[in-house]
């Protein structure tokens, strides 16, 4: 809180330092963000943005994990894959919009697909990494009672790792937000939060409250959905984190 | 030219009888350039053709060529020379339907602000330009207008800055001297006491093509007396913007961010009401000597005659 | 798994597909989508018809792939490091954490596409700009990640550390950041490869002249699409060859970690 | 029930830093059978416990449980760990530890709970089924460990020096209580122990092992009065004599580096 | 030396779940005093050693080193953990663990290899110095873990049951090692330990704690002649007279839950 506060504070001085005669101060973002709350189409714009947002997230999430233990427990496909793998993941969301358009179409879809695209990753390598870290004691205390490999990933590797793909899923939250929003931007048609900023930016002049107080409420949105994901983890694995302890 | 009819009895016949289609989606631009299609619906001129026009936005028209091919919409709205280069690299196989804006003397313009050292054409030489995307239109046009004025163009130095970093750039000192467009002509000029350096539609340029309403050759084939009757709706259309400046101005908030008051005051592109292979053909011809376009493209061939009063 | 094995399990499923791609693309005969063959011959007419005496590179890759491996390189070793400095800082003090995590939890989730006039007014067109849009993308996995890494370690270990009296800085050091090191290479990982995409969007911000990403985006304005699928690939190509580089290094750090994990089985 | 012929294993597979662990190791165990391990400290006991257990794959020779080859786990087979704690699952309470075993037994959810708490109790944690591991000391989590094996009433039990963490008091009672559960139950099993002691009190066979790379030294039949008796057995002159005889074959293997 | 004054500590702070370690707690060790601590599992002896290293803050009392209040670890301190395979350092070598604290010392990285490879060879361990702690067995790593305690050389060492995974010969080695390093060296140690026989043998004094929550039920000065001899002391009238005591008085102490 007293973070944001300064953060906010800077911007305020930056702004009005005038050090950017093109970044309003934060105090008027911040109002113009308020201002938009009541306004009915930036109401209809972030609609569609969190839809196509969540959307996204959940396939990402369903292909990913069981993809991830798939790599991560079977070495063998891991091999065989990585070359097409490894090669898909550089390549860039904008330079796929034309060519996914083509293939799917522009509506929410191709959204969907770019998120997909861009927010499976983190959540793939985080579940390959976090079944790597699983202490074999544990792993093998299950099988000497007879376990078999799928029961062992069931209840030693999948809890073990548990958190660690958590936090894999919650770095895919912030990606998926950020592709919603700049294919938007790019390439969005009709609504969504980044057509809002599209526009505002083509406007003359540039409506940079207006791109700022809709930045503000992406980064709001982040902040919420990491708030709830963490207070999730916090009642998920309260064995992780009694024992653990830590800062945070 | 080739005037048919354009009474209302014989289009409603041809709504009931000659249409291959009578909804139709069409991408268009969030710029004035867009304008007639707009005053088109407000004014009923689509309807008169027996044609439901359903207008749609895109952030710039080589994104809508995916949706022209997959057939999410029927026709769009782009500049001739993304359209040309697509057509020519076989991406898709245009098809001009009508033609939509030129270029009109002030509606572009080079400028450098109030204390830039910069004060003619020549003074651009070895200097940075911005435009809004590499070798297109922007270009195209200034090359042939530097060269009437005795510079060479190779020494201009273009950057790609999009529309809403144009203004921070340039007063930041990172464009020399600003390639604008409408409103922003207007707008730098009264707000920030910018100079006009050069008129890119002037001379050679003047009255340059800049896009028009295009769909691909297999779609026109099929629709061939939709396609006229979109034509002629969009020229019935410019033509009456011609003479009525407001019909613009009311339709301009509809779909590009300029607010009333500005509207009125800045200046438009010409809009065509009518079509001419010939000036279209120049561009085309522009191309290949930039080297944008690996063979030549006849112009007339992907047109059809005006069928418009 | 032997190098060989791994290397005779890698290529048949590649290849496999890249026929299947080739073939179905022919047939489609769309010029969105060119056969691997002319992909394939256009790149090397673009990069790799060079004189052989310059490893066969032209001057175009000297001018597209070289600006943009600097780029991405200073990026992601600028991002890189802040990610584990802050990572850690989040994960080790509480403080910290209440300082700076409601800011970076914002920050994180916002689309740099939206910033760029910010990012423009700040730093100005060029390398200073390009490094700071890689570096606040890619900063994200690495930090936390190691934030993640820094409060999940071993308890034990920590008090081990301080019933020796270590000092913070060697407790840091010589324990937390190795105990968290198997998590911060996941987050690498990432980075490594977001590192290329955001290359490629940084080579899209204003007054960029070079780079496969201004390549590429020059290539699909002019629709010039064999151009365009070069540089995809180019990327896949260059993303492929750093993650190897990255596996071998990961197995040098993380040999401790992987041996272990192996033992016995 | 159990043969070992010609056990060999070497960790790290022939590079330099390849180490000998079990040299062409013989042994048998019959049904019903508790055999104790000795050995000096890194000769491969546990090493030899893994093998049996399918959870290594030895370099060389063969391991038989119930006349078939060990390749993976053998059925009805458990192990209390010598890394107890880490064995121990940090998600589950000590309950769910304790039961999820059983949930290859096709039993319901009450049964195994049933049977956790049995197990528990018969350790002396009645109260800790609903705590994390974390939450108890070395000494219970090691009890934890046994109730687990337990609970799951194995045919054949390998324990890895399984008391060695508790007090001498409760020590006494978990050897009491695994000789009462084998002679219930019908288990066979394997007791890695370094308490000379306690090897003569619980087993009915002591084998001596040598130091790395490991093999049976000694192969010594225990034969004390049943039921034994942790006063009686202890002053029986057999034992005396038996665990002077066992100190001294450990003794004659120093220790592996 | 150490002072420990109403020493208090309760888990889980108050909550349901909150269980209470030790109570009301008084002990003191003198300089160079040798101190074994038995008492059942699990009645909080690691939680008395923990707050001693400073490792946790008790709810009650307070604790003294040297005449000063523990808040944070004293200074010249080392722990042997129970849990010594989680106490070792999996990405570094034995002989890396061993010398990592040495860097509070002002040695140069050689002579705090040497004082590694020289602590690792008292051990018993002279060759394990460039493998990782999972490579070696349990015994080993414990053993490990007490080399590295062993090279600190502190002033007060806390050892929680340290030789529980080595086999007999190796163990008596050991404390013999630790008996001959505190008279070299003037540490003062505090030893945990299970074996009563050990506590004897070792000990200045042994303190016996009741079961949780662990006070000081028995405090035994244990007078036997120095040097310490295995065959000769473990004879000796007074050690078997003190043996059997602190074994009744450990086992008047069933085990907590
Ligand atoms: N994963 C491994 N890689 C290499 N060497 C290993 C590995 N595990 C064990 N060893 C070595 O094998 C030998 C036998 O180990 P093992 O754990 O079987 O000994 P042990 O008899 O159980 O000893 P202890 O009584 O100390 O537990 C040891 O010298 C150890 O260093
Ligand atoms: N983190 C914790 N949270 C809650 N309770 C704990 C925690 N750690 C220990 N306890 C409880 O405190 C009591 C004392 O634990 P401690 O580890 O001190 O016992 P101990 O005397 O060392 O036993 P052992 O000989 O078995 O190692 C135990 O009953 C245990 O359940
Ligand atoms: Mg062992
Ligand atoms: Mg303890």
């Amino acid at each position: 809180m007293t973070g944001a506060l300064a953060f906010a504070a800077l911007v305020e001085i930056a702004g009005r330092a005038g050090l950017a005669e093109f970044l309003p101060p934060a105090s008027e973002i911040l109002q113009r963000a308020a201002a938009l709350l009541f306004d009915e189409g930036f109401r209809a714009h972030a609609g569609t943005s969190v839809l196509a947002w969540a959307i996204g997230l959940a396939v990402a999430a369903l292909v990913a994990v069981p993809l991830g233990v798939l790599f991560g427990s079977v070495p063998v496909i891991d091999a065989a894959t990585r070359a097409i793998v490894e090669f898909l993941r550089p390549i860039p969301s904008v330079a796929l919009i034309p060519l996914v358009a083509l293939l799917i179409g522009t509506g929410l879809q191709l959204r969907v697909t770019l998120v997909i695209y861009a927010a499976v990753w983190p959540i793939l390598y985080n579940t390959m990494y976090g079944l790597r870290g699983v202490d074999p004691v544990a792993r093998e205390s299950l099988r000497s009672y007879g376990f078999g490999r799928l029961s062992v990933l069931w209840w030693v590797s999948l809890p073990s790792a548990a958190p660690f793909i958590m936090t894999g899923f919650r770095l895919a939250t912030g990606v998926a937000l950020i592709l919603t929003v700049s294919t938007e931007i790019v390439a969005g048609r009709g609504e969504g939060i980044g057509v809002f900023i599209y526009f505002a930016g083509i406007a003359v002049p540039a409506r940079m409250d207006d791109i700022l107080a809709g930045v503000v409420w992406v980064g709001l949105f982040g902040v919420v959905v990491n708030a709830l994901l963490v207070a999730a983890e916090r009642r998920l694995f309260r064995w992780h984190h009694t024992r653990v302890g830590g800062g945070s | 030219g080739d005037s048919t009819t354009t009474s209302a009895p014989t289009s409603t016949a041809a709504a009931n009888g000659g249409l291959e289609k009578t909804e139709i989606k069409v991408v268009g631009l969030p710029a004035i350039d867009t304008a007639a299609l707009y005053v088109a619906i407000d004014q009923k001129l689509f309807e008169k053709e027996g044609l439901k026009v359903t207008p749609q936005i895109v952030q710039s028209s080589p994104e809508a060529i995916p949706m022209l091919l997959n057939g999410e919409i029927d026709a769009m709205f782009g500049n001739y020379v993304s359209m040309f280069q697509a057509h020519d690299q076989g991406a898709l196989k245009l098809r001009i339907l009508a033609e939509g804006s030129r270029a009109a003397p002030d509606s572009l313009s080079v400028m450098a602000l109030p204390d830039s050292p910069i004060r003619s054409a020549k003074d651009l030489e070895g200097k940075t330009i911005n435009v809004n995307v590499l070798h297109n239109f922007q270009e195209l046009a200034l090359t042939q207008v530097l060269k009437a004025n005795n510079v060479d163009p190779k020494k201009i130095k273009y950057v790609q800055v999009t529309f809403q970093n144009i203004m921070p750039a340039w007063q930041k000192g990172q464009i020399d001297a600003a390639y604008l467009g409408e409103p922003m002509v207007t707008a730098a000029t009264s707000q920030m006491g910018a100079r006009k350096i050069l008129d890119p539609a002037s001379g050679p340029a003047a009255e340059f093509p800049i896009s028009g309403y295009v769909s691909t050759q297999e779609w026109y084939e099929k629709n061939p007396n939709t396609a006229a009757a979109f034509q002629r709706a969009l020229h019935a259309a410019a033509k009456m913007m011609e003479s009525n400046r407001e019909l613009v101005v009311d339709v301009l908030p509809n779909f590009t961010q300029i607010e009333k008051a500005t509207a009125a005051t800045v200046t438009f592109p010409y809009f065509s009401s009518s079509d001419n292979p010939v000036r279209l053909q120049r561009v085309a011809d522009w191309m290949v000597e930039a080297g944008w376009l690996g063979k030549d493209i006849d112009v007339a061939s992907l047109m059809s005659p005006t069928t418009s009063g | 798994m032997t190098r060989l094995g791994g290397a005779l399990l890698r290529w048949p499923l590649l290849i496999v597909l890249v026929i299947l791609w080739e073939v179905a693309t022919r047939a489609a005969g769309s010029a969105f989508f060119p056969p691997p063959s002319t992909i394939v011959t256009r790149m090397h007419a673009l990069w790799f018809s060079g004189p052989p005496g310059r490893l066969f590179l032209t001057d175009q890759a000297v001018a597209d792939i070289l600006p943009s491996l600097g780029r991405m390189a200073g990026g992601l070793a600028g991002g890189a490091t802040a990610g584990i400095l802050l990572g850690l800082a989040l994960g080790l003090s509480s403080r910290a954490y209440d300082y700076l995590d409601g800011v970076l939890q914002f920050l994180r989730a916002i689309p740099p596409p939206a910033l760029v006039t910010v990012f423009l007014v700040v730093f100005g067109f060029g390398m200073r700009m390009q490094l700071a849009f890689i570096m606040f993308s890619i900063i994200w996995p690495v930090l936390l990640n190691t934030a993640d890494g820094a409060r999940a370690v071993e308890p034990l270990y920590l008090e081990t550390g301080r019933a020796f009296r270590l000092s913070r800085r060697e407790r840091v050091l010589r324990i937390v950041l190795p105990a968290a090191l198997p998590k911060v290479f996941a987050g690498l990982r990432l980075a490594l490869s977001l590192s290329l995409i955001v290359t490629v969007f940084a080579e899209l911000l204003p007054g960029t002249t070079n780079g496969i990403g201004f390549q590429l985006t020059v290539a699909y304005s002019m629709f010039n699409l064999p151009a365009m699928w070069a540089g995809i690939v180019l990327l896949g190509v260059l993303g492929y060859l750093l993650n190897e580089v990255f596996l071998v290094v990961e197995r040098r750090v993380l040999g401790w970690h992987h041996a272990r994990e192996t033992a016995g089985a | 029930m159990l043969e070992i012929e010609n056990l060999t294993h070497i960790y790290g597979g022939g590079g330099p830093s390849a180490h000998h662990a079990i040299d062409q190791l013989n042994l048998s165990v019959a049904e019903g059978e508790l055999l104790c391990i000795v050995g000096p400290s890194g000769c491969g006991k546990s090493t030899l416990l893994r093998s049996i257990a399918g959870l290594i794959t030895p370099t060389g020779g063969r391991i038989k449980v119930d006349g078939e080859l060990v390749r993976q786990t053998p059925d009805n087979l458990a192990v209390v760990f010598q890394d107890y704690s880490r064995s121990l699952f940090p998600w589950m309470s000590v309950a769910d530890n304790v039961a999820l075993p059983l949930r290859r037994k096709n039993m319901d959810k009450k049964r195994r709970r049933e049977a956790a708490a049995e197990a528990l109790e018969s350790v002396g944690l009645s109260g800790a089924g609903r705590k994390y591991p974390f939450q108890l000391s070395g000494g219970m989590q090691q009890r934890v460990a046994i109730a687990r094996a337990l609970a799951y009433r194995p045919t054949l039990m390998l324990m890895d020096e399984p008391f060695g963490s508790v007090d001498a008091q409760t020590r006494e009672d978990l050897e009491d209580l695994v000789l009462k559960v084998r002679g219930h139950h019908k288990m066979t099993i394997v007791l890695i122990t370094h308490d000379i002691d306690e090897s003569v009190y619980v087993g009915d066979r002591v084998v001596v092992l040598s130091k790395a790379p490991a093999h049976v030294v000694a192969d010594l039949q225990v034969d004390l009065p049943s039921p034994r008796d942790q006063i009686n057995t202890r002053e029986h002159p057999d034992f005396v004599h038996l665990r002077a005889e066992v100190g001294r074959l450990v003794r004659g293997q120093p220790v592996a580096h």
